[in-house]
């Protein structure tokens, strides 16, 4: 009995088998590049009417704000693209998908949406992204991502857009010797967290430190603590006459309050991730807006540069409950970056993966007013050197101001040339 | 020296808050024979409803409805527990875990991106004594916990209602046959860890923290060690235990630099490392005694 | 125990004595021939599916394979020797990094110099397992002495020294930004996109060969776990977990049993964590956090404790459900798509709510778990109980 | 063989037509009946696995404990309903257990298991408190001695003295005993019988239940056998004694025990007529 059921079974399967791969839409085989009657090739993702790009982001974890901001700006940047005609007579179109900051989600994501889209418009966290790199080279997929580690540039489809977290510091280093008048042989406490981030900027940081005989103080947090007092102690007890921070914005509060409650009144200068709006309402409120300053690629929301004045406007029209921050620029100009990328591989006639990662490296000189001019070209070279220094204020869009315009430190193209 | 006394000092103001929430992990474990998993976004749930509510309410008035509040939700899930008491105690914790997940679902929902202060009354004082500086806040956390776990000791082996959660704990039948409400009883303990935990919550976020965010509640994770070496079931233990764990963890934190060989970070781990070292050389923990498994 | 013994009872104990006699109730109340051709059509299947699935589906369905035989590694421990283990992410991550070291050459990634010992990828496979079990059994001194929570909490601590290492041994984990995971090679062939064999008409890439690969593991896996819980070594520990006394009496070393199992147990959470770096091809240290320690133990609860298939059922449910909330989002209600903007609840989040609410409901409702619905009081389970309490 | 009490109060344990089953299907007990008077001392006798244990508990009302639950039939104590309430309500109604084993909260004082007796019944004030700990104390010189010790530390005989002394804080007026003399020596067996007299002279109904039935039909007056769940036999306890029945069923071995306990009552306890 038992064995003729396991016969059944079998010649069932075997002819299940062959009947039914005769039908497999995979045996279609690739059909994944053609080219039509006009000469105009295309691939996944394309077709007459629309472009389809990928967005992997956060938008339930621990990044969820961040995530959402840039998202949202980034479709309102298309959306008004799409309402004028679009890039080659075809509509833009986000495929998102909510990681939530979870690796494997984050693969699996990957894997679902990527036969389907022509560029990765964003993909967030570092930890995602790294998980991500080689089959992103494999499939030639270009894709912008929405941290500045230098670890992630050298790769032919990846592109981070604004200077990496090293130039940064180098550039906001420059500011604090000016602003706190540092002399050589003063001592610079170096907060940063552990991880390619805090690792990045720290790099930058000693570098600029040896450049202006400044002496290093160096600490290193973990991306969950939450109280910074040991490290104030530390850094009050080596008598410090500046600090530079690379971590959580919860974390930058917690330091910022601390050193400023326990008299250690020196300017602290973070990376760009290092502050939300948010923090403003918080104890630590008054010492920000006191001592801290922020080293940013892009220019507060806060300032009057009109694409700023434009962005914000628009934003808060659309998502008019929503809180602004700095992801709001950050997902604009990644919108900008993929509309003119695909602009000039329009323009090539060439809607191929390998089409539109040529057009990106064919961008030598973009702008969108949010920020200065990049280059693109060289995907082992940041596409831009130069970065702004905010500082916290109230009563102003993303809670920040701008302190000092766009600008680049001698000590930057020494620091490239050594690297290079 | 200096190092050292402010290594010390924050040692003993971390372990205190610790000592809240392993005590009320203690209990619950004492109450349902499970580790308490939920007890992180039960200290969240605390913390956050401090954060809504301090301002129609003041620090005060809200702390007392948060702590009603997570203890009447630490109730909850007790009652959820006693529908599994029966199954041993790895079933009913994994239904904590279960807890878990929707609590933190929700309230990481809730919450978003949000930095939320609990508004307390000690701002960003600091204190500066002996060569060191502290936050009030801190000190203030010492002297509350202290006088907390002074009154609940008291409580736990000078009245009927220590002496019924002794005598359960030891023999749940006997003590029924004695005319304890057991059930009332352990709803009780679950309350206390719930109210317990929503006052560390407010130290938690309290100044030199920035303040409550989704991952405050990943504190409770270190109470879990500090708990677990100190003898799960055992209320000195968990005291004990808590002191050993903040100590350690300040220490690793102050001496990071001498420390460096290891790796960094190492004041994360530190919760960890000793309590497996006190397990290796004591299973049951220090003050726990061999009966006090349930399994 | 002692008032109920001399009751005569109409046979409750005999699909009880069943269970125990088969230790793996696959779909109970069947008949054993129905149930065989249930399992081949399954096998059918399974075997069919990479001639239709996409990458996504194929993926999804690697990571629960991964899954299944972590979870039947775990559930050998947990479920039969009654040891609760929190730490299985590592043992997972021994696995996967354990692999990609073995069969990785040196190079760099980023800042980091990477070391490698260039190993033939299948030697480098079974190599990893056996650091696995060595890691586990590195940890004997606790797992053979400390029992039930302790144990649990105690393995909590490997998760996080797990996590400690990852990030500082950089020359052999890539530290953060994690390595490059070296493709299976099978007597030469290797297992990535390079080549591509064409089987009946259809492609069949790096990912669906790597599909036969891992339906190969979860077989042997289900039968090396059938035969350990049918054998001598399956009753040592189911006896161990019920009584120890009564387990020493019958001449069960106990603290040996224990370390045994949880060695054991990490050979299984290994062979996973090997499969799962060649699943993702690029391995990073955030994978295997506490996470999926609580994913593994929610797995065997919901699957059902103690048995094969619950393992298998509880894996598939708890890794696949989230895959399929996302893919569906759009056509589910109360769920919005993701950036869709609004303050509805995102797919990730819904996941999160029902993967709860189902680990909670499996518990207070059909304690013995989702592979045992069928049965409508699990005889297993109810004689368990009333032997423990009275 | 006991002169009846000299009043005779109008209280009664009476359990009647009772079924209790564990699980779902096992049945331990089938349609008991049997009245056990405040006046007096009952026995319950039966082997191992009779279903003598879960009669009490089906009364203390921790059934729930163990998966059991009644069935059928009804508890009562006096007017009130005992059926299927709370072991605190019992408790409160006057019907205490001393528990199979003794029990003792070992890592508790003795003193402290003591005072867990009270906790059934209303708080007291301090003094009240300390007055009832020295009543008991005066009964059990012996637990006076060691009331700072922890009760896992007594001996046998010493933790059943703190088992009944406990139970007897309440001022319990129908005290249920579930096997008093099992693991004790033959000289701490008759001392336990004695306090058990003493208990019952002191206006206390007492149900015993034993496996050791010379001892529990000494004791009674009136006793039941108890067999697979059914009630066998009843009778006056001199009557069953002499049964054929009981003799080969249950007391065949019964000649040394009888030697055992033919010594009248102790010295040291005749404190406890006082």
């Amino acid at each position: 009995m038992n064995r003729m059921h396991t016969r059944v079974a079998v010649a069932l399967a075997a002819s299940v088998l062959v009947a039914v791969t005769g039908c497999s839409s995979k045996s279609a085989g690739p059909k994944a590049e053609n080219v039509d009657a006009a000469g105009f090739k295309s691939g996944p993702g394309v077709t007459d009417k629309s472009i389809s790009l990928g967005v992997l982001t956060d938008l339930s974890g621990p990044a969820a704000a961040l995530g959402k901001s840039a998202v949202q700006a980034q479709q309102l940047y298309l959306d008004q693209v799409n309402a004028q005609g679009g890039v080659c007579g075809r509509q833009i179109k986000l495929e998102v998908r909510d990681h939530a900051y979870d690796v494997q989600k984050a693969v699996a994501a990957y894997a679902e949406i990527q036969p389907n889209v022509a560029a990765f418009a964003q993909i967030l966290g570092s930890a995602q992204t790294s998980a991500l790199v080689d089959s992103i080279e494999r499939d030639k997929v270009m894709t912008l991502i929405g941290g500045n580690p230098a670890a992630m540039l050298g790769h032919r489809h990846l592109q981070l857009i604004n200077p990496t977290y090293d130039i940064e510091m180098i550039n906001g280093v420059d500011f604090l010797v000016t602003k706190a008048g540092l002399k050589p042989g003063d001592k610079i406490g170096v907060v940063f967290q552990d991880g390619d981030y805090g690792s990045n900027a720290a790099e930058g940081v000693r570098f600029a430190a040896k450049k202006a005989g400044l002496e290093p103080v160096e600490q290193t947090i973990k991306a969950t603590d939450t109280d910074m007092t040991a490290q104030v102690s530390a850094l009050r007890a080596a008598g410090v006459k500046a600090i530079t921070f690379s971590g959580t914005p919860a974390q930058t509060a917690s330091l910022v309050g601390v050193a400023a409650a326990t008299g250690l009144t020196v300017p602290v200068l973070g990376s760009s991730p290092s502050f939300v709006p948010q923090l403003m309402a918080t104890p630590a409120k008054a010492a920000l807006t006191k001592m801290f300053y922020l080293s940013s690629g892009v220019p507060a929301l806060g300032g009057d540069e009109p694409a700023v004045r434009k962005l914000v406007a628009d934003y808060q029209q659309k998502y008019p409950n929503e809180q602004l921050n700095q992801a709001v620029e950050v997902g604009a100009v990644n919108g900008a970056v993929m509309v003119e990328t695909l602009k000039l591989a329009c323009a090539a006639k060439d809607f191929t993966r390998e089409g539109i990662t040529d057009a990106l490296r064919s961008l030598t000189k973009f702008t969108s007013g949010l920020g200065e001019v990049q280059d693109f070209s060289d995907p082992a070279r940041v596409p831009s050197r130069k970065t702004y220094v905010l500082q916290p204020a109230e009563g102003v869009p993303g809670s920040l101001k701008t302190v000092q315009p766009a600008t680049e430190a001698p000590g930057v193209a020494d620091y490239l040339a050594a690297k290079h | 020296m200096t190092t050292f006394t402010q290594t010390l000092f924050n040692g003993l103001a971390l372990g205190s808050v610790y000592a809240l929430i392993a005590l009320g992990f203690t209990l619950a474990y004492k109450a349902s024979g499970a580790i308490n998993f939920a007890h992180g976004s039960l200290l969240l749930l605390g913390g956050y409803l401090v954060a809504i509510w301090h301002e129609p309410l003041g620090f005060y008035l809200a702390l007392a409805a948060a702590a009603a509040g997570t203890g009447a939700a630490a109730m909850l899930e007790a009652l959820l527990l006693r529908k599994v008491r029966r199954t041993g105690s790895t079933v009913p914790t994994i239904l904590t875990i279960g807890v878990d997940i929707l609590l933190l679902t929700e309230l990481a929902r809730r919450i978003g991106g949000d930095v939320l202060t609990a508004g307390d009354p000690w701002g960003s004082r600091i204190r500066e004594f002996a060569g060191i500086t502290v936050a009030e806040a801190r000190i203030y956390s010492l002297l509350v916990s202290v006088l907390l776990v002074a009154v609940f000791l008291a409580a736990f082996h000078r009245t009927r209602w220590g002496l019924a959660m002794r005598a359960t704990a030891i023999d749940r039948e006997a003590a029924e046959l004695m005319g304890v409400r057991s059930d009332r009883l352990w709803m009780s303990a679950w309350a206390l860890a719930g109210v317990l935990a929503a006052v560390a919550a407010v130290f938690l976020i309290a100044f030199p923290a920035p303040g409550l965010d989704r991952n405050t509640g990943h504190i409770a994770l270190a109470a879990f060690p500090a708990a677990v070496l100190g003898g799960l079931g055992s209320v000195g233990g968990a005291l004990l235990g808590s002191l050993v764990i903040g100590m350690a963890e300040a220490a690793a934190a102050g001496y990071q630099q001498q420390l460096s060989s290891f790796g960094s970070g190492i004041a994360d781990i530190a919760p960890f490392v000793v309590m497996v070292l006190v397990l290796i050389a004591r299973p049951q923990g220090l003050l726990g005694s061999k009966e006090s498994n349930r399994v | 125990m002692s008032d109920t013994s001399t009751t005569p009872r109409p046979r409750p104990e005999s699909a009880a004595a069943r269970q125990r006699r088969f230790g793996v109730p696959l779909l109970p109340r069947r008949t054993p021939s129905a149930r065989r051709t249930a399992l081949a059509a399954c096998c059918v299947l399974l075997l069919a599916w990479p001639f239709y699935l996409s990458a996504f589906w194929l993926q999804t369905g690697l990571f629960a394979m991964t899954a299944v035989i972590a979870a039947i590694g775990l559930n050998l421990l947990s479920g039969t020797a009654g040891q609760l283990s929190l730490g299985h992410a590592f043992f997972v991550a021994v696995g996967a990094y354990g692999y990609t070291w073995l069969a990785g050459d040196d190079g760099r990634s980023g800042t980091h110099e990477l070391t490698g010992l260039g190993l033939n990828p299948m030697v480098a496979f079974l190599a990893a397992i056996v650091l696995a079990g060595a890691a586990g059994t590195v940890f004997s001194p606790l797992s053979g002495r400390l029992r039930g929570m302790y144990l649990g909490v105690a393995t909590l601590a490997l998760v996080f020294i797990g996590q400690h290492v990852m990030l500082n041994a950089s020359s052999v984990t890539g530290g953060f930004n994690g390595r490059s995971v070296p493709p299976m090679e099978i007597f030469g062939m290797a297992f990535d996109d390079s080549t591509v064999w064409m089987v009946l008409g259809v492609p069949l890439g790096g990912l669906e060969r790597l599909w036969y690969f891992g339906l190969f593991l979860v077989g042997v896996a289900c039968l090396l776990a059938r035969n350990l819980l049918l054998g001598r070594p399956g009753h040592a520990l189911g006896a161990l977990r019920d009584s120890e006394v009564a387990a020493a009496v019958m001449g069960v070393p106990a603290t040996r049993m224990r370390a045994a199992a949880f060695t054991v147990s990490a050979m299984y959470a290994g062979t996973a964590g090997a499969l799962l770096a060649l699943v993702y091809q690029r391995i990073v240290p955030d994978t295997f956090g506490l996470a999926l320690s609580i994913d593994l133990l929610a797995m065997i609860v919901i699957g059902g404790l103690g048995s094969v298939a619950g393992a298998v059922v509880g894996a598939v449910f708890v890794s696949v459900l989230p895959q399929l909330l996302t893919h569906y989002a759009d056509q589910l209600p109360l769920v919005v798509p993701p950036g869709a903007g609004g303050d509805g609840l995102g797919a990730a989040e819904a996941a999160r709510y029902l993967y709860g609410l189902v680990l909670v409901l499996t518990l207070l409702f059909a304690p013995g778990g989702l592979a045992r619905l069928e049965v409508p009081a699990p005889p297993w389970w109810r004689t368990r109980r009333s032997f423990r309490n009275t | 063989m006991r002169p009846p009490p000299a009043t005779a109060p109008p209280d009664e344990l009476v359990v009647d037509d009772l079924t209790v089953v564990y699980g779902r299907s096992i049945q331990a007990l089938t349609s008991v009946t049997l009245r056990a008077p405040v006046g007096g001392i009952v026995a319950l006798l039966g082997a191992n696995g009779a279903g003598k244990s879960t009669l009490l508990r089906a009364v203390s009302g921790t059934l729930p404990l163990h998966t059991g639950s009644i069935a059928g039939g009804t508890i009562h104590f006096g007017e009130r309903p005992l059926t299927s309430l709370p072991p605190a309500d019992v408790v409160a109604a006057g019907v205490v257990q001393v528990p199979e084993g003794r029990r003792v909260f070992s890592e508790l004082s003795v003193e402290e298991n003591l005072r867990a007796g009270l906790l059934g019944t209303p708080a007291l004030r301090r003094p009240a408190a300390r007055d009832a700990v020295d009543r008991i104390f005066g009964l059990f010189p012996v637990l006076a001695e060691r009331r700072r010790q922890s009760a896992g530390l007594l001996s046998g005989g010493e933790q059943q003295m703190l088992a009944l002394g406990r139970a007897l804080m309440a001022g319990p007026r129908m005290l249920l005993l579930d096997e008093p003399s099992l693991g004790l020596a033959p000289q701490i067996v008759e001392r336990i019988a004695q306090i058990v007299r003493d208990i019952h002279a002191q206006g206390t109904g007492v149900l015993l239940v034993e496996q050791n039935a010379a001892l529990a039909l000494e004791l009674s007056d009136h006793a039941y056998v108890l067999d697979v769940g059914r009630i066998r036999l009843d009778g006056p306890s001199d009557e069953l004694s002499c049964s054929d029945d009981i003799r080969r069923l249950y007391l065949g071995e019964q000649d040394e025990e009888e030697s055992a306990l033919a010594p009248a009552a102790l010295p040291e306890l005749a404190r406890w007529s006082g």
